[in-house]
């Protein structure tokens, strides 16, 4: 256990000898990062094995190390004011270090073919070992504001990486979207861990933090205030609803980053953080949850009719990353930790293997718009097959990891909340089942449409298959970990469920009506797509016609963005300018300068007396001796 | 009323008035010797005259009833003579390019400095007075010296007649104060003053009143001081420094004795009077410097704000702030000297004096202009220089007599000043000469400016040594005041 | 014996005098004259209180003398002045001799 | 060790008449000189900081008191004393100067006009900064507090740089004299709360630890507690009368600006908690909701109108008023935790202001113009001058990692618990604010395609990248490691009266 900080710490290590060696070391170093993150990835199984066999009973002890990074004693109150750098390991952070990990390992293998020959081949590599450092950093984290540093310096990351070919203009832009919206979030972030902090037993440690606000030590309002606050920053790093903007746009940046990044690993930390704090929010007033449920909902919906509209196919999957991360929130929603986790560990295998797919498709033919591919298939088999079982995952068919994890969310959905929340995740599967046919059967199906990106179009190499046919696998296998005699088999006390929650047992018990209801809808909504877009998709051309305005709408993303843009030209920026201007003018020239002005033409004034002729002169001291004598009379006599 | 004087006390000023005879006669048989060597030979008699004053160091004579000799005469007759060797130094070129006649000319500033002298050494309204014209009507001559230039006429007719006015003025109110206390001697004024006033209360007031109207003409305390940038503007440029110093540094010095010794024991009653005249001063004198384009202008008026200061010791007149009051008329002495030899010196280059006429001094000159900016920084009260300490150590003094508000005042005043002390600097800095050409260095004046600056670095970064001699002399001038427990006065000063 | 009054109004009436002949006069030689006039009525002031207080010491008399003495000096000083000033520029109205103002 | 301290203040004095009798003709001869001088002072403020010791005492360290004038007048027993001695507020802020005026003798390297006399001025003004942190005794506080404001009318109009804005100009000299003016003008304030001061004490002594002991009523410290904080507010940019800081950027050349907003603008913030707080608690309490709230405008107000700003200089002018609003608001928590970020935060803002001001100045040294929006994608031209900037912009927006974010923290957290929750919130919005102009300015001007007029820029000197690698070292260290800070500081924080646990 206690040699758990190794793994933030190799890949960091890497980080720093790649940027100060990077350039000079053979092949720019990548296989140094890669070595990094492969060792961390392996060091995940002894902290495991820790885990396990610390295992009294049922319930799990949670390994913890810290070192002092801060501290000084406050005067008068005899406290000291304690910062410190720990670690501490739980079953989430084991599956969040899992999924980490392996599909790091994965996408820099893969970034090898696909970044070859780009100018800053190794600051690529670089970046990445220093994502991967501070991603592990946040989830191994013991204490908030450990946890905070991480968390902005995966923004930061994701800033550098999303702009990674700043020379386009659009991708500086999208690095700076992202990196803003995060901050926005973050601000709700800071304010909840100081009121945490403040209220609370004067530590940021997490676990004593829950455990006061399990015995009842903060009031009730005030934790719901700080935990909607911090679930603002959860909002901003994982894209829901009002923040969602940047990550659309931060497709901007290299597929294999997009399929790191903004599938698997940094937009989830929202939901590992809401799973951390789960209890908090369970103290705090239902609120809170309801909050989170609606959000999610909010932005499954959105997401999903949004992926119908859009032709970008990155743009189309990132849609659907969305969708899971808004069935993630639902789940969390309806306090079901265990049903979101394992959705986070499926979704983490099958998004990025649809990533990468897109990455070769596009590496193939450097096409990315749908309307101008098709018929890959023929040219790309094993693309065409593992994209295929990544789609068919998200949509949630039966054999496939993504049906298992979707099933729990529904049962729990259905359990906790009211009905309507249930009728809008099933439409919500019918158009997940639409989209993600749409996009399969446009790149991969029927006729190609432009000549030219169809000849360009071969297999990627070894380093590009071999990772999609591991992902292909896992998203396959994956979902068999929720049997209980699965987990047994492979040494875990139970199935991921009884993983997840130590302390409580959580039998798995299969419903087989919510199981029938998905599948149907998942499947017919799937066949539609089929139907819709076959051959030269005249049929849902007609569609479209007729809903025009619908179609419109989709397609500008509802116009949120250009909201955004007017809210951000008029009034912030608006608000600058007019303050600028006040500065100058009002307070600089007016204040300042006049009050010298008054000075100077006091004087100029004052200068006037000097007439030059000898009788003023005389007439002044007269004065003067008047003045002095009568006052001197007048006050002493 | 001893009838036997020693005369051997006034050695100093004999020599002095001797030497004033001496030079006059060498201009009139030896023409040879040149205009440029008279000035030094006057220096050098001013100078043995200063050496001499030093034997009384540390001693307590009386002359008669009239004048005492002792530390704080001492201190000032020192004080006196070095300005007079520095303004006969300076004026040695000057006077050979510009003036006829200068036998006259140094034998007038000799004659200065033994009224000077007087005023500092009286102990009696009437030696005072003397002295007081002495000094004055030299410096009226002096003023209105070069005959064909207009403007030190006017400047001479106006400081020769408003003089006049002021101390006829001056005059009526000796008249009253001798009319009702009964004698001319500071110690017995102030011992019938401090007895009870009541029915001659009239007399002294008005009394009072007119001789601060007077004695503020000749310190340009403010609603007097409509001659000084005239009579400044007028004057050949060592004569405006020797008004500027020597005028300044005498009637202070004449001025805390009379009111230290003599009107003490009414404080209460004139120290607002003072106040309001040192506010007036500050303001108007800073104020109106900002609008200055002639330097020598200026300078009056940068003369006048520190007088403004100066004032406000009187105000708060104790012990302390009569020594601070000293210290910072020294430090303003040696630092308003050190710009006035840079102002000479540059006009004896160029004959230019205008603000903007300076521009690019520091190319051409960069030792001057650097003196010039210590010595005008220093004005201003900033630190590393004298104006900062003794600045400080006023204020602070006024500030310890619970008049904080006026030591507000001032220091907002002094930040006023940088402002127009800027502005030649700038000048200097930041403009461009019209040729490049570096002036050829006069050694003599060099030196005397280099000393100077020394001076005002002293005073600046450890003005202790200089504090001591100054707080032995303010000493004799307020012995009366600690006898005033119980012994009467034994009328040594 | 006259009270002494009488002089100190005598001398009163007569400074004012001078000091208004100061402040209207613009002839130069005439502001001299007016000042002299304030002199002398100071040196009567002298003299009164040195017979009528203390008679028998002699410091107003000899002040009396001195600024007697004091205004001839100044009168001497003041024509050459005025009289430069009227070689120079053949004025003598002190209210054209203003070149150096502001 | 006391004559480290002497040497600190000795050899920036010292080095001004060497400078003197180098001829004009050899500007190398006295460039090498400067960057001698700034290297010795550089390693003897890292000594004094690093050889700090602990042992408890009156907190003060290697005290050196030489009498300079006492019994005399109105002074009594060491009225005046040249009293030097470091604590821990006062021994990072050393460290600080010594980094910057290390930095800023490379940075000034191609000064070409009186290299000599600008070296002069800029080592006159290091000395007066070193004056003021080391020394005890409240006169010569004041007159090195002076002395820092001395050379800066000369440095700036002479070597400084007019700038045309369309609608108004500023040219150097109403920058410089507009900035010496109300520094000197905010001294006035603070001379007459001296006097007060002094008078009130009644203890006829400057010696601030004297002063310490001696009890003021309540009433005199509310009158006179204002003086001081306007006084030295300021200089510390508080928010009315902060106009003087952007401008005199603008003007100042880059050597100076950097001395200036990274050193100059921390002499306000450290005369408030040395003098302020410390002699008069009882008027610090009073008066911190005011200051908190100036203190707030100035974050918020500072930061978005650097939003609104197009030139560079103005925009890290303004920056640099938004992060001294952050340093007040430390101050004015009244609280350990919250006065302890301020110290931090003076150290972290001098080191990433000098830093921006470095490459705003290698920018302007070779583009001739600060206006960011005529830039684009020179990060292609200059790899590392845009790193080191995106380094300095990260920093002053907080990124864990960076000095910044160590500093603001502290300072959140102290006005959280001094219970200003709208001071607070309105701080970190101001934080998020500073990331957006910052990013905004670097995607503008530095990302994007290579705008053709900028193909010829070069990468920065070797001097000025020397200059920002010595600077990116200190806000590592203190961003991975604030510990030795934190330490030093918050032993003698907690000996200031009237700060609260």
């Amino acid at each position: 256990m206690d040699q758990a900080w190794l793994i933030p710490a190799i890949p960091a290590a890497a980080f720093a000898i790649l940027l100060i060696f990077g350039p000079y070391l053979p092949r720019k170093g990548d296989w140094l990062a890669i070595a990094a993150i492969g060792a961390s990835f392996i060091l995940v199984f002894p902290v495991l094995a820790d885990l396990l066999d610390q295992a009294d009973g049922t319930t799990y002890v949670a390994g913890e190390k810290a070192w002092e990074w801060i501290s000084f004693d406050l005067a008068g109150v005899g406290e000291k004011f304690e910062i410190e750098i720990g670690f501490y390991v739980d079953p989430i952070t084991i599956v969040m270090l899992a999924v980490v990990t392996l599909v790091a390992l994965m996408v820099q293998v893969y970034s090898i073919a696909y970044m070859k020959g780009d100018s800053r081949y190794g600051w690529y590599f670089t970046v990445m070992s220093l994502f991967a450092a501070s991603m592990l950093l946040l989830v191994l984290s013991n204490n908030l504001l450990l946890l905070y540093a991480g968390w902005e310096a995966v923004g930061f990351c994701s800033f550098l990486l999303i702009g990674f070919w700043w020379e386009k203009r659009s991708a500086a832009e999208a690095a700076k979207k992202a990196f803003i919206t995060t901050r926005i979030g973050d601000v709700g972030l800071l304010i909840g861990i100081i009121m945490l902090w403040l209220e609370g037993p004067n530590t940021f440690n997490i676990q004593e933090i829950i455990t006061f606000a399990e015995e009842g030590g903060y009031d009730n309002t005030y934790l719901t205030g700080a935990v909607l606050l911090m679930f603002m920053g959860a909002l901003g790093k994982s894209g829901q609803f009002p923040l969602h903007v940047w990550l659309p746009d931060a497709m901007e940046g290299p597929t294999p980053v997009s399929a790191l990044i903004h599938a698997a690993t940094m937009v989830v930390a929202g939901v590992y953080l809401v799973a951390r704090m789960l209890p908090l929010f369970e103290v705090a007033d239902p609120i809170a949850l309801d909050v989170v449920l609606v959000v999610g909902l909010t932005t499954v919906m959105i997401s999903a009719t949004m992926g119908l509209a859009a032709t970008d196919i990155k743009r189309v999957i990132a849609y659907s990353t969305l969708n899971s991360l808004g069935l993630m929130f639902v789940a969390l929603g309806s306090s079901a930790v265990a049903a979101a986790m394992l959705y986070l560990f499926v979704h983490g295998f099958f998004k990025a293997l649809l990533f990468l797919g897109a990455g070769s498709v596009i590496h193939a033919t450097k096409e990315q718009d749908m309307n101008r591919l098709g018929g890959l298939a023929a040219k790309m088999p094993i693309t065409a097959a593992v994209f295929a079982i990544g789609t068919l995952a998200m949509i949630g068919i039966i054999p496939l990891s993504g049906f298992w994890a979707k099933d729990e969310v529904l049962v729990f959905a259905k359990e906790e909340q009211n009905i309507i929340v249930y009728l809008v995740l099933l439409s919500s599967l019918v158009i997940t089942g639409l989209y993600m046919t749409r996009l399969f059967v446009r790149t991969f199906l029927f006729a190609p449409r432009e000549q030219a990106a169809y000849d360009h179009a071969h297999e990627g190499g070894l380093l590009i298959t071999v990772p999609l046919l591991i992902l292909g696998l896992l998203a396959t296998v994956g979902g068999f970990v929720v049997f209980d005699e699965v987990g047994e088999a492979l040494g875990f006390p139970g199935g991921f469920a009884q993983f997840v929650f130590l302390n409580e047992a959580h039998e798995f018990e299969f419903h087989l009506d919510t199981a029938i209801t998905s599948s149907v809808l998942a499947g017919g909504g799937a066949v539609a797509g089929w139907i819709l877009w076959q051959n030269k998709a005249e049929l849902a051309a007609r569609i479209r016609d007729r809903f025009a305005p619908v179609s419109t709408l989709l397609s500008n993303r509802y116009y949120i963005d250009e909201i955004y843009q007017f809210v951000i030209d008029r009034i912030v920026l608006g608000l600058g300018s007019i303050i600028a201007w006040f500065d100058r003018v009002v307070v600089n020239d007016g204040g300042v300068d006049g009050s010298a002005k008054l000075g100077y033409f006091t004087g100029f004034e004052a200068k006037f007396l000097q007439t030059g002729r000898l009788p003023n002169y005389a007439l002044a001291i007269v004065v003067g001796i008047l003045v002095l004598s009568i006052a001197m009379l007048v006050t002493q006599v | 009323m001893s009838t036997s004087l020693e005369w051997g006390l006034l050695a100093p000023e004999f020599l002095l008035a001797g030497w004033a005879a001496f030079i006059i006669l060498i201009d009139l048989f030896w023409g040879g010797l040149g205009k440029e060597r008279l000035g030094w030979l006057a220096a050098i008699g001013v100078v043995a005259a200063g050496g001499l004053s030093l034997i009384w160091v540390n001693d307590a004579k009386q002359f008669g009833e009239l004048a005492d000799i002792n530390d704080y005469t001492t201190l000032f007759r020192v004080l006196f003579t070095g300005i007079g060797a520095t303004i006969c130094i300076l004026s040695a070129r000057y006077v050979r390019d510009r003036l006829l006649n200068p036998g006259e000319y140094y034998a007038l500033i000799l004659l200065a400095i033994v009224g000077a002298n007087g005023m500092a050494a009286a102990h009696e309204l009437l030696t005072a007075y003397i002295s007081l014209e002495l000094l004055s009507f030299s410096l009226y001559a002096l003023t209105a010296y070069a005959k064909f230039d207009l403007r030190s006429n006017e400047g001479g007719l106006k400081y020769m007649l408003l003089g006049a006015f002021s101390s006829a003025i001056f005059l009526y109110g000796i008249g009253l104060i001798y009319g009702t206390t009964g004698s001319t001697q500071y110690a017995v004024i102030g011992e019938v003053l401090s007895g009870d006033t009541s029915d001659i209360e009239w007399g002294m007031y008005l009394g009072l009143a007119l001789m601060i109207g007077g004695l503020g003409f000749k310190v340009a305390a403010v609603p007097f001081h409509m001659y000084t940038p005239d009579a400044y503007e007028g004057a050949p440029i060592p004569i405006t420094a020797l008004i500027s110093a020597l005028a300044k540094a005498a009637g202070f010095a004449f001025f805390l004795k009379l009111f230290a010794v003599a009107f003490l024991p009414l404080i209460d009653d004139w120290r607002y009077f003072i106040a309001g005249l040192s506010v007036a001063t500050m303001a108007l004198g800073n104020l109106v410097a900002i609008q200055q384009r002639n330097v020598k202008r200026l300078l009056a008026y940068s003369s006048i704000g520190q007088v403004g200061y100066l004032l406000l010791g009187i105000a708060a007149l104790s012990q302390d702030a009569a020594s601070a009051l000293v210290l910072h008329m020294i430090g303003y002495v040696v630092t308003n000297l050190a710009a006035f030899t840079c102002v000479i010196l540059y006009y004896n280059w160029t004959g230019k004096e205008e603000i903007e006429e300076y521009k690019g001094l520091a190319e051409r000159a960069p030792y001057v202009a650097l003196c010039l900016t210590i010595a005008l920084f220093s004005l201003a009260g900033m630190p590393l220089f004298a104006g900062f300490a003794t600045k400080f150590i006023l204020f602070q003094a006024a500030a310890d007599q619970d008049l904080l508000w006026l030591a507000a005042v001032a220091a907002f005043f002094s930040f006023v000043s940088l402002y127009y002390y800027l502005i030649l600097i700038r000048e200097m800095y930041l403009g461009e000469p019209e040729e490049k050409t570096r002036f050829q260095t006069p050694w003599l004046e060099y030196t005397a400016l280099t000393v100077l600056i020394a001076g005002v670095f002293l005073i600046g970064l450890y003005p202790k040594p200089v504090f001591n001699v100054v707080e032995d002399a303010t000493a004799t001038i307020f012995v009366s005041e600690e006898l005033e427990s119980g012994e009467d006065l034994v009328g040594v000063p | 014996m006259i009270p002494i009054d009488n002089f100190l109004v005598l001398s009163a009436i007569l400074f004012s005098l001078g000091m208004y002949g100061v402040l209207v006069r613009r002839n130069a030689v005439l502001i001299l004259m007016s000042v002299e006039l304030m002199l002398q009525a100071v040196a009567i002031n002298f003299v009164a209180f040195a017979v009528y207080l203390n008679p028998e010491t002699f410091t107003g008399l000899i002040f009396g003398i001195f600024v007697i003495v004091i205004a001839a000096a100044e009168v001497g000083l003041a024509l050459a002045i005025i009289l430069r000033l009227f070689r120079n520029r053949q004025i003598s109205n002190v209210d054209e001799a203003d070149l150096m103002k502001w | 060790m006391e004559f480290v301290l002497l040497a600190l203040i000795v050899i920036p004095l010292g080095v001004c008449p060497l400078f003197m009798l180098i001829p004009s003709q050899y500007p190398q001869l006295s460039r090498y000189l400067a960057a001698l001088a700034g290297g010795a002072l550089f390693a003897l403020s890292l000594l004094v900081f690093v050889v700090y010791e602990f042992d408890g005492g009156s907190g003060l360290r290697y005290e050196l008191q030489w009498d300079w004038m006492e019994n005399i007048g109105f002074l009594r027993e060491n009225g005046i004393t040249f009293y030097l001695g470091v604590d821990g507020i006062g021994a990072p802020l050393v460290l600080l100067n010594g980094v910057v005026i290390f930095a800023a003798v490379f940075v000034s390297w191609n000064i070409a006009n009186r290299t000599k006399d600008f070296f002069v001025l800029l080592f006159l003004l290091v000395a007066g900064v070193y004056g003021v942190f080391i020394s005890q005794d409240l006169f010569f506080f004041f007159f090195w507090y002076e002395v820092a404001v001395l050379p800066m009318y000369l440095l700036i109009a002479v070597w400084g740089a007019s700038s045309e804005f369309g609608t108004f100009t500023r040219t150097k000299e109403y920058g410089a004299m507009k900035l010496t003016l109300m520094l000197v003008g905010s001294s006035v304030l603070i001379w007459v709360a001296i006097f007060a001061l002094f008078v009130e004490a009644g203890a006829g002594t400057f010696d601030m630890t004297v002063l310490r002991e001696a009890t003021l009523d309540e009433d005199f410290q509310k009158w006179v507690f204002p003086l001081f904080m306007v006084g030295f507010g300021v200089l510390a940019g508080m928010w009315p009368l902060h106009t003087w800081s952007p401008d005199g950027h603008v003007a100042a050349p880059t050597g100076v600006s950097m001395l200036h907003a990274g050193v100059l603008m921390k002499l306000g913030a450290f005369g408030i908690l040395r003098i302020g707080m410390t002699l008069l608690p009882e008027g610090a309490e009073f008066w911190a909701p005011v200051l908190m709230a100036l203190g707030v405008t100035g974050a918020v107000y500072g930061s978005v109108s650097a939003l609104a700003q197009t030139d560079l200089k103005y925009m890290v002018g303004y920056s640099s008023v938004s992060h001294m609003g952050f340093v007040l608001m430390g101050l004015a928590s009244m609280n350990e935790i919250g006065v302890n970020g301020a110290v931090l935060q003076m150290f972290a803002h001098g080191v990433m202001t000098a830093l921006m001001f470095t490459s705003v100045g290698a920018l302007y040294d070779q583009a001739h113009i600060r206006d960011m929006t005529q830039f684009g994608g020179i990060a292609k031209r200059m790899p590392r001058h845009s790193a080191f900037f995106a380094i300095a912009g990260l920093s002053s927006l907080g990124l864990p990692g960076l000095a910044g974010f160590v500093a603001e923290f502290h300072i959140f957290v102290g006005v959280f618990e001094a219970g200003y929750w709208w001071a607070g919130g309105l701080g970190i919005l101001s934080a998020a604010i500073t990331a957006t102009y910052i990013l905004r300015m670097l995607s503008r001007a530095y990302f994007g395609p290579l705008n053709e007029k900028w193909a010829g820029l070069k990468e920065m000197r070797i001097g000025e990248q020397f200059a920002a690698v010595i600077l990116i070292a200190m806000i590592l260290f203190m961003g991975l490691w604030p510990a030795p800070f934190i330490d030093r500081i918050s032993e003698t924080v907690e000996m200031i009266p009237g700060i609260m646990g």
